[in-house]
């Protein structure tokens, strides 16, 4: 059986689904250092990034089940939206060093150190390659949602998403 | 088995001021916690066996509407333990069928 | 006898906001609550919510249970605890059970907002302890702060089944896999994706055939379904699992809707038989109003704005706000209403809410 | 194989209300009649829609509705009513 692609089949959105969503950067937005990537590719009714946002980059508007829009020249790529989203579904990438920089919502304990070599998964949490923790950031004003920034090959700034949560026992 | 700490909860802050008797053996828990939680904390997953087919029982609904959980509790058959807060001293005993009143020694 | 202008049974998301709206108009409010505390589900919901931000989106759900809390209390309203409502009669005179005796309540209007509860599944053991609903398994974690077991097997891909799934592994559980008879995924995508990311295989045109085990859950196997939604022989994967969690459905709790002598109308979509309400939450029954999941399963956002809309409107027939300012603060609520029942996920909703209305219309 | 149960509280099986509705049962109350489903502990609260959804097989599932609901409504021991306070 061919397994179908796409958010309702897999779970995650599908390389072309995110291809047409308004909210990914392109590719020359990417080399150009950091900038979020809004993996939203349904109309449900949210909106708290539009607000998180202190740049004014991102907007959903009326109604609120649009999807957000990324202006990616506006956005920074500071991170603010990644806690703010309630679907975890905002990552921020930096394709403009010599190795990929990944930063992606955490909830799970316990939380790596700084410099830890990590598992970095992709969207279906397989194991892709292993990546440097570069940063974790946990204000209180993130409520307990931390954002941690690795850094991976370049070519694998598209697919990773993630890290394995850590104190497993390998199943 | 006990949340101690949680990504989001935090570390559990409360303590263990309570025991209960099940069937005999002590087990430490908290105050006001519902007794079918802290049976499931000691592991104990069976809490009763059915009237016709002696079926184990266990945790279904925890919103006391299917009575799956009923338990004999200090000698009264048929409470609910999902909705039935634990007091220290409490003696319990896994319940076969509809359950006797009186607290077995 | 008790007596107070607006008895609201139920003191979720639906009930305290109803409260809290009613008391700020001047309303003297009684919330009554079979539980031994307060917020119905909010309390087990540790998840930033979906929706508008101008209504506590982005905020988890057991912290607007306690903003709503600390209001009522601002406000004075009353919240009798451990009060089990068990019957409605004439003239609005509640009956209920606190601290094991019987008591009434004489109210001016009442606002039934007593929930829903879960859908059960059958199949071969089905029984067995370690089978429980989904929302029993996040009350264990989040609310009591224990693990009902190690290795979870999820039945069902709506949001309940992909965000319990989410907080299992939160609260230090593995989810082996989420199965769904349906061959698509009901839920929001972006739950699906968080517990993706974190290695469970979400299984679609599957089921259960067979829980294994004597005493508890020891297995579960599984079995692919054809179009027909029948069990194809050959395709069974077996999961080493200690606990199945059942994500089927909810169903309004309407029993008290039922006895009071509501009308009801059927839409499947709303979770079956649901009673017939107005614009402004009343039911077939002058002064009985209804909010939040008893109206027709939907989400805690949804049923904060139909609470607030009963209280709006129970206020206003009792002379604490005029037909004026009732109506600009009922615009407002409709139209968040309307807002959340939009896009690939709500509009189902407001085809379903209104039929209802409609059928409001056709009995007036 | 370990038997599957719809109403939890009497232990009655898929099997047995298949029965029923062979035998002509078409309605809650008469499921009930034939087989207790519905009359254990927990009052039919956790099967009442799985038989409803059986009895949809044949029927027009609007036409299912749910038997008389009498107070009380909720679980409570008939002491606690005999016990009231008279105002």
């Amino acid at each position: 059986m061919t397994q179908k692609t796409g958010v309702i089949y897999q779970g995650f959105p599908s390389e072309d689904e995110l291809s047409r969503i308004p909210g990914m950067p392109s590719e020359e937005r990417i080399k150009k250092g950091s900038v979020a990537c809004i993996e939203c590719a349904q109309e449900i009714p949210c909106n708290p990034c539009e607000e998180a946002c202190p740049y004014g980059a991102i907007t959903v508007g009326k109604p609120i089940t649009n999807l957000p829009k990324l202006d990616q020249d506006k956005c920074i790529g500071c991170g603010l939206c990644i806690a703010a989203c309630p679907g975890l579904a905002i990552f921020v990438v930096n394709g403009s060093k010599e190795k990929a920089e990944v930063s992606f919502p955490f909830e799970y304990y316990p939380l790596p150190n700084k410099g830890d070599e990590m598992d970095c998964v992709d969207r279906e949490g397989n194991m892709v390659v292993k990546g440097k923790v570069l940063r974790i950031v946990k204000p209180p004003k993130y409520d307990a949602t931390a954002v941690i920034t690795v850094e991976v090959p370049m070519e694998h700034l598209k697919t990773v998403r993630s890290i394995k949560r850590l104190g497993r026992s390998d199943r | 088995m006990r949340v101690l700490n949680h990504p989001i909860l935090g570390d559990e802050t409360r303590q263990f001021n309570a025991t209960i008797i099940v069937d005999g053996k002590q087990i430490q828990a908290i105050e006001g916690e519902p007794i079918a939680a802290a049976l499931l904390s000691a592991g104990i997953k069976k809490f009763r066996e059915t009237q016709k087919n002696h079926k184990p029982r266990g945790i279904f609904c925890a919103i006391g509407r299917c009575t799956d959980c009923v338990m004999t509790v200090d000698g009264v058959p048929n409470v609910r333990t999902c909705i039935t807060p634990v007091r220290d001293g409490m003696i319990i005993s896994t319940q076969k069928g509809l359950g006797k009143w009186g607290i077995e020694r | 006898m008790k007596t107070t202008d607006i008895a609201v049974i139920g003191a979720g998301p639906a009930g305290l906001s109803c409260a809290v709206e009613a008391a700020r108009a001047g309303a003297q409010v009684t919330v009554l609550d079979e539980n031994l505390k307060p917020g119905g589900q909010l309390f087990k919901q540790i998840h930033k919510f979906f929706g508008s931000r101008e209504h506590k989106a982005g905020i988890r759900g057991f912290r607007i249970g306690q903003q709503l809390l600390e209001e009522t209390e601002k406000l004075g309203v009353e919240v009798l605890l451990d009060a089990a409502v068990y019957g409605i009669y004439e003239d609005r005179l509640i009956a209920y059970i606190t601290d094991g005796k019987d008591h009434t309540i004489k109210a001016k209007k009442i606002v039934m907002a007593t929930g829903a509860s879960e859908n059960a599944l059958a199949f071969p053991g089905c029984t067995l302890p370690g089978v429980m609903g989904a929302g029993a398994a996040q009350t264990m974690i989040n609310v009591n702060r224990v693990l009902p077991g190690q290795k979870i097997i999820m039945v069902g891909s709506g949001n309940v089944g992909l965000i319990v799934s989410y907080q299992l592994m939160q609260a230090g559980a593995d989810v082996l896999a989420l199965i769904e008879a349906a061959p698509k995924i009901g839920g929001y995508g972006v739950h699906a994706a968080k517990i993706r990311r974190a290695g469970v295989q979400i299984y679609t045109s599957t089921t259960i055939k067979e829980v294994l085990g004597e005493e508890k859950v020891e297995g579960v196997i599984a079995v692919n379904l054809d179009e027909k939604w029948q069990q194809v022989t050959g395709t069974e994967k077996h999961f080493n699992a200690d606990t199945v969690c059942l994500a089927v459905g909810l169903s309004p709790l309407t029993e008290l809707a039922w006895m009071a002598g509501c009308e009801f109308t059927f839409i499947p979509s709303l979770g079956g038989h649901v009673p017939i309400h107005d614009r402004n939450m009343e039911t077939t029954l002058k002064g009985i109003y209804i909010a939040g999941d008893i109206t027709g399963v939907e989400e805690a956002s949804s049923a904060m704005e139909e609470g607030r809309l009963a209280g709006v409107a129970c206020a206003e027939s009792l002379e604490y706000y005029d037909e004026n300012k009732a109506l600009e603060l009922k615009n407002q609520i409709w139209d968040r209403l309307d807002a959340l029942r939009t896009g690939p996920f709500g509009e189902g909703r407001f085809t379903a809410k209104l039929k209802q209305l409609d059928a409001r219309r056709q009995l007036a | 194989m370990n038997e599957e149960y719809i109403c939890r509280c009497e232990e009655v099986t898929r099997k047995e209300i298949e029965e029923a509705i062979a035998d002509g049962a078409t309605t809650l109350a008469g499921i009930k009649r034939r087989t207790r489903a519905g009359m254990g502990l927990c009052q039919g609260r956790t099967c009442q829609r799985l038989i409803t959804q059986m009895l949809a097989k044949a029927l027009d599932p609007a036409e299912i509705k749910p038997p008389t609901s009498r107070p009380p409504v909720r679980a409570i021991k008939i002491g606690e009513i005999v016990e009231g306070e008279y105002e």
